[in-house]
């Protein structure tokens, strides 16, 4: 097993001009529009962006669930998708946190948590279950083992999910809104234990999100979208020092960017909100 | 008329469930000031939409006393009207027999009743989707036409129970200077619970923090900027920032107590953080606040 | 695992405890006083009706008096009693039909209903000849089962086989097509092949519906077998309550209702019980958010 | 068949699976007339030779009033179930005593098949005819009883809060809340309950003989569709047994299908994007 910061660095993300039309009963329907986009091995890139205006495609596009319609997709320049092969294959290089959860249900948090060491053949059970307690101990998940996720609070599943993707060294961690459902407080404590597991691993991190505070806090680089068809429309780096924690949620640097964003942001959501614009 | 509109002495409130007896309120005494924006904040399952069902009259105490103007509260009564965490619209209705509901329920559909509901559904902006059905409305336009359907019966106390929890972020801000705008133009008193710091200070007049279950008053901060507010001068405004930073530390100690509380796995985790607290308190990243 | 051991006994007490609690909670609740009344009602009416008012309609029906006594006498007058052994002839015949049928329904049903669900090709070309022959009603095939397999007896577990079959095989389908898509992906993600996704996800997150279809099919194998056993059989209940009316034993009829009843009920409890055994996940969801 | 309520309402795609099930159905018939042809199928006629009888029937009064008379007997017991089922279950819905006093009582009746009930109706009612009836109304009752229940316990209590909170009388919020808020689980007890009717009164009709005591025309055909096919089977003419057993079926799709209409029309907030 390699231990994770020893490889070279891995994560790096290439979108180079991507366009994704879905074509649901002829009405040809763009939700990706030449976007393009580097994001560098280990950084936390945010995604903002009002809903319903397809960051989630961008997402499907990179993890192997969709097609792209042209451009094309790169980790560490390996082509992912592009012409010629319109649609990548998911892999555990490019772990997945659903917005809704994908735990299963079926399984305890400890089989959950070794699913996919042992489906890849990659470690015994008695390896996998090793790491596996390792990684939940660092995040505060000492005796959940034996739970099903139903009996967890959505707070700790989340936790468990993310342990789950972890398990499987991914080079990116891709989360679409996995805080969305939680309250502002249990989010905050969501945010530090996200921070903490990361500062841990080094991992390259996809992050989509509506909450702009949520993403200024996370983010390496916050990346605010257009509504539908969404491209990258104004991209603020975040100079906010590692290690972070909601003392800077009052600090002047952080007020200022979540000026700086606000007003990018506030024209896409005026936008989404006149028009009516469906949830998600 | 006195300057309270509702007020709470010594109210407590246990439950009976499978293993045996819970207690949710711990003698809660609290005044809702007339014409005021009262916001309650407090960690998540600390008994605080237990509080609202009380005061709107679903839920008797079990002990201590509710009296609204001077009279005791014994049930549910159109002058303390509930807005749920999830919209509460009747589905089978449409938006505008929805709005017109309660004057119909009450039989008082009168024209001027007929002519309110219009206006405050062009109010709300949704004079568009007047024949359209619940499900066909995104989360936003919901909220919207829940609060016409309230203002309609021109309550003298409305109460929140975090309404716009479960929109995304931005909605969330709209909506929140948006109910700004509402409020200021219908003088009526509101109660509004959450558990966002911001949404919180952004519209309280006096905010009100509560502990950990079981739930009390541990803190009341007044709040004193005009209506309708601005986002952006909230953020930029210094009251509501050191307001911020003194709730922010209250409630984060008892969103710990209620963490470490219910999810006892998570020791170490807590520890952990505690301790960063302690040390980051003196050496702030970036520039100190002022 | 010694681990599940000793967490066992730790909540072997307190199942008992809560037993116990909740055996106490219901004596004092009104349901089991409300139970009895309709029960007494019932049986009064029934009583009443035809030995002592002898209404129009009621006087040619058995009396609660003639066929309780008969159904616990040790020498019945009409020859079926909880004492006599042909009783437990039928109820054995019955009882085998309904468990063969739905064995066999079972076996066919699910897997054929997994593909169904699992392969689009599969299902557009075998799923038209299924849904054409599923309206036709069961008992519409007894004739043509007479026909097909001679015997009486193969054809009224033909009858109570194919009801079950359709109804194992169906909710076998609903439940393969109706799982989260975010849990195959979740799999794909993790690296799972397309045989190792089906066998982690598709079938354990079938279960549930795959348990709600055997629950049908044992009950629609009971209705379908009374009749096969009136028209075509020899043996079993059905048949019991047919000859209870061409030999004008009426008291017969009832016990071979009620018992029908009965032996029904449990079989599809047990069904029930296995199933929440089987998917403890399903039961044990207790949801503690706050 | 007593197919699972959620799966009368899940549409299937159209478009390719038409030419799917072209296929699938023409090769079965195809194989089934060349098997029958030398004789493999175990006395079951050719289709060509249902098709033929079937287009005879089309011309014999007897056939049509045994539609007619199925229908009847099915609408009859149908209506008499979706009134009383209703009525029973919202009561149940609106008063817990009710509800502790009948519901013991009907869950133990229940599972006692509606067919056993045969022998018992036609001692108790006068007629053959009251007595299918009977069958029919028990078939469709349970079902419909317990939907109506389930639909009424599942409103939002938030939704009856509110109407309170609103000033709403007890009658009013049963009337604009509990009613349109159990209507589309009753909907679809009733598309359901109607599918059982049909299986019923086939039963029925066979079990008391269909009723010849009606003086069905044209001697074995009247009667009921479920007297045609056990009269044609007693007659020895199979492909007629065939030919009723797909008249009821398209019966019982036509009715369902119809009731499942009525209930997207009913409950127009259901499912509008």
């Amino acid at each position: 097993m390699n231990t994770p910061c020893l490889s070279r660095p891995r994560g790096a993300i290439r979108i180079q001009d991507v366009v994704k039309v879905y074509d649901p009963h002829g009405a040809a329907v763009t939700a990706v529009d030449h976007c393009t986009l580097d994001i560098a091995p280990g950084e936390i890139c945010m995604i903002v962006g009002p809903s319903g205006c397809g960051k989630t495609s961008l997402l499907n596009a990179i993890a192997g669930f969709h097609d792209i319609t042209s451009g094309a997709i790169y980790l560490d320049d390996r082509l992912l998708c592009g012409p010629g092969r319109p649609q990548s294959e998911p892999g555990a290089d490019r772990v997945v946190v659903f917005q809704n959860g994908a735990l299963f249900p079926w399984k305890t948090v400890l089989d959950n948590i070794t699913f996919g060491p042992l489906v890849q053949g990659r470690s015994t059970l008695r390896e996998a279950r090793e790491k596996a307690r390792a990684l939940m101990a660092d995040a505060g998940l000492a005796d959940v083992e034996s739970s099903y996720p139903a009996q967890l609070s959505s707070g700790v599943r989340r936790r468990v999910e993310i342990v789950r993707a972890l398990m499987n060294d991914p080079s990116v961690l891709l989360l679409d809104e996995p805080y969305r459902a939680l309250d502002s407080l249990t989010k905050s404590m969501m945010h530090e234990s996200l921070l903490q597991t990361y500062y841990r691993n080094k991992v390259t991190i996809f992050f989509i999100t509506h909450d702009l505070e949520e993403a200024i806090f996370l983010g390496d680089k916050v990346v605010v979208m257009t509504s539908r068809p969404c491209r990258p429309k104004k991209i603020v780096t975040v100079d906010i020092p590692h290690p972070r924690d909601h003392n800077v949620l009052t600090s002047r640097r952080f007020r200022e960017l979540m000026d700086e964003t606000m007003s990018a942001v506030h024209e896409e959501a005026q936008a989404a909100f006149a028009a009516g614009e469906r949830e998600g | 008329m006195s300057q309270t509109l509702v007020e709470l002495r010594q109210v407590s409130k246990f439950y009976r469930d499978g293993i045996g007896i819970k207690q949710v309120v711990r003698d809660c005494t609290l005044d809702i000031e007339r014409g005021k924006l009262t916001v309650v904040i407090g960690p998540s399952g600390c008994g605080k939409s237990t509080l609202t069902r009380l005061i709107a009259g679903f839920e008797r105490p079990t002990s201590g006393t509710l009296m609204s103007e001077g009279r005791p509260i014994t049930g549910p009564h159109k002058d303390r009207l509930v807005l749920f965490q999830e919209s509460a619209l009747f589905p089978w209705m449409t938006t505008e027999q929805n709005v017109l509901y309660g004057p119909a329920a009450r039989g008082e559909a009168t024209p001027q009743a007929m002519q309110l509901a219009g206006s405050l559904i062009d109010r709300v902006g949704l004079t568009a989707f007047r024949r359209k059905y619940p499900t066909q409305l995104s989360g936003g336009m919901q909220r919207r036409a829940e609060l016409a359907r309230a203002l309609v019966n021109n309550p003298k106390l409305m109460i929140l129970d975090e309404p716009f929890r479960g929109l995304d972020a931005m909605t969330k801000s709209l909506m929140q200077e948006y109910f700004s705008g509402l409020f200021q133009e219908m003088q009526a008193t509101v109660l509004f619970v959450t558990t966002d710091i911001d949404e919180a200070i952004f519209l309280a007049d006096r905010l009100i923090i509560m502990t950990n279950a079981p739930t009390r008053v541990r803190k009341v901060i007044n709040v004193d900027i005009p209506h309708p507010r601005k986002l952006a001068d909230i953020v930029e405004n210094d009251s509501a920032n050191d307001v911020k930073i003194r709730a922010l530390s209250i409630l984060h100690e008892e969103a710990m107590r209620s963490f470490g509380g219910s999810a006892k796995a998570s020791a170490d985790f807590v520890q952990a953080y505690a301790a960063r607290i302690g040390r980051t308190d003196s050496m702030t990243p970036g520039n100190p606040a002022p | 695992m010694e681990m599940v051991a000793s967490g066992a006994i730790g909540r072997e007490d307190s199942r008992l405890a809560m037993i116990r609690r909740r055996l106490a909670l219901s004596l004092r609740s009104p349901a089991p006083y409300l139970a009895l009344l309709g029960f007494a009602l019932f049986l009064g009416f029934w009583h009443l009706a035809v030995e002592v008012w002898q209404l129009p309609r009621f006087r040619a029906m058995p009396s609660l008096g003639a066929v309780v006594g008969d159904w616990i006498s040790r020498d019945p007058i009409y020859g079926l009693s909880l004492f006599t052994p042909e009783y437990y002839a039928h109820i054995w015949a019955s009882l085998r039909r309904v468990l063969l049928a739905f064995a066999l329904a079972t076996a066919l049903g699910v897997p054929l209903g997994m593909a169904f669900g699992w392969s689009p090709a599969f299902r557009r070309y075998v799923f038209p000849l299924f849904e054409i022959l599923r309206p036709i009603p069961a008992l519409a095939w007894v004739p043509l089962a007479i026909v097909m397999f001679h015997g009486t007896e193969s054809s009224v577990r033909f009858i109570t086989f194919l009801p079950a079959f359709f109804a194992t095989a169906l909710n076998t389908m609903l439940g393969v097509s109706s799982i989260d898509e975010s849990y195959l992906r979740a799999a794909r993600c993790l690296g799972a092949s397309r045989w190792q996704t089906f066998r982690h996800v598709v079938v354990p997150g079938a279960m549930p519906f795959i348990f709600t279809g055997l629950q049908i099919s044992i009950g629609v194998a009971w209705f379908s077998l009374v009749a096969g056993e009136m028209l075509a059989g020899e043996f079993g209940l059905g048949y019991v309550i047919y000859t209870g009316y061409t030999l004008v034993t009426y008291p017969t009829i009832v016990i071979g209702m009620v018992t029908l009843g009965l032996v029904g009920y449990v079989s599809s409890a047990i069904i029930r019980l296995v199933g929440r055994r089987l998917m403890q996940w399903h039961a044990r969801n207790l949801g503690i958010e706050g | 068949m007593a197919v699972t309520a959620t799966l009368a309402a899940k549409g299937h795609g159209r478009g390719s699976d038409l030419v799917g099930a072209g296929l699938s159905i023409g090769s079965v018939l195809i194989l089934w007339e060349v098997m029958a042809a030398a004789d493999l199928t175990a006395g079951v006629p050719a289709p060509t030779a249902v098709l033929a009888a079937w287009w005879n029937l089309l011309f014999d009064g007897g056939y049509w009033q045994s539609w007619y008379l199925s229908a009847f007997r099915v609408a009859a017991g149908f209506f008499a179930a979706l009134v009383l089922g209703v009525l029973l279950g919202l009561a149940m819905v609106v008063s817990r005593t009710l509800y502790g006093i009948t519901f013991p009582i009907f869950e133990v009746l229940r599972p006692i098949p509606p067919l056993a009930w045969v022998p018992a109706a036609i001692i108790f009612w006068p007629t053959t005819e009251l007595s299918i009836a009977f069958i029919t109304f028990l078939g469709a009752f349970y079902t419909i009883v317990i939907n109506t229940l389930d639909g009424g316990r599942a409103i939002d209590q938030r939704y009856v809060q509110a109407a309170l909170s609103m000033g709403a009388s007890r009658m009013n919020v049963f009337r604009r809340i509990v009613l349109p808020g159990t209507l589309p689980s009753v909907t679809t007890g009733a598309a359901v309950g109607m599918g059982i009717t049909w299986e019923v009164v086939v039963a029925a009709e066979m079990i008391s003989g269909g009723g010849s005591s009606m003086g069905g025309s044209g001697g074995g055909t009247g009667g009921g569709l479920g007297f045609l096919i056990w009269n044609s089977y007693t007659g020895g003419s199979y492909e007629q047994i065939i030919v009723g057993m797909l008249s009821i079926g398209i019966a019982g799709y036509l009715s369902s299908g119809l009731l499942r209409r009525f209930g997207q029309w009913a409950t127009p907030w259901i499912g509008r994007r």
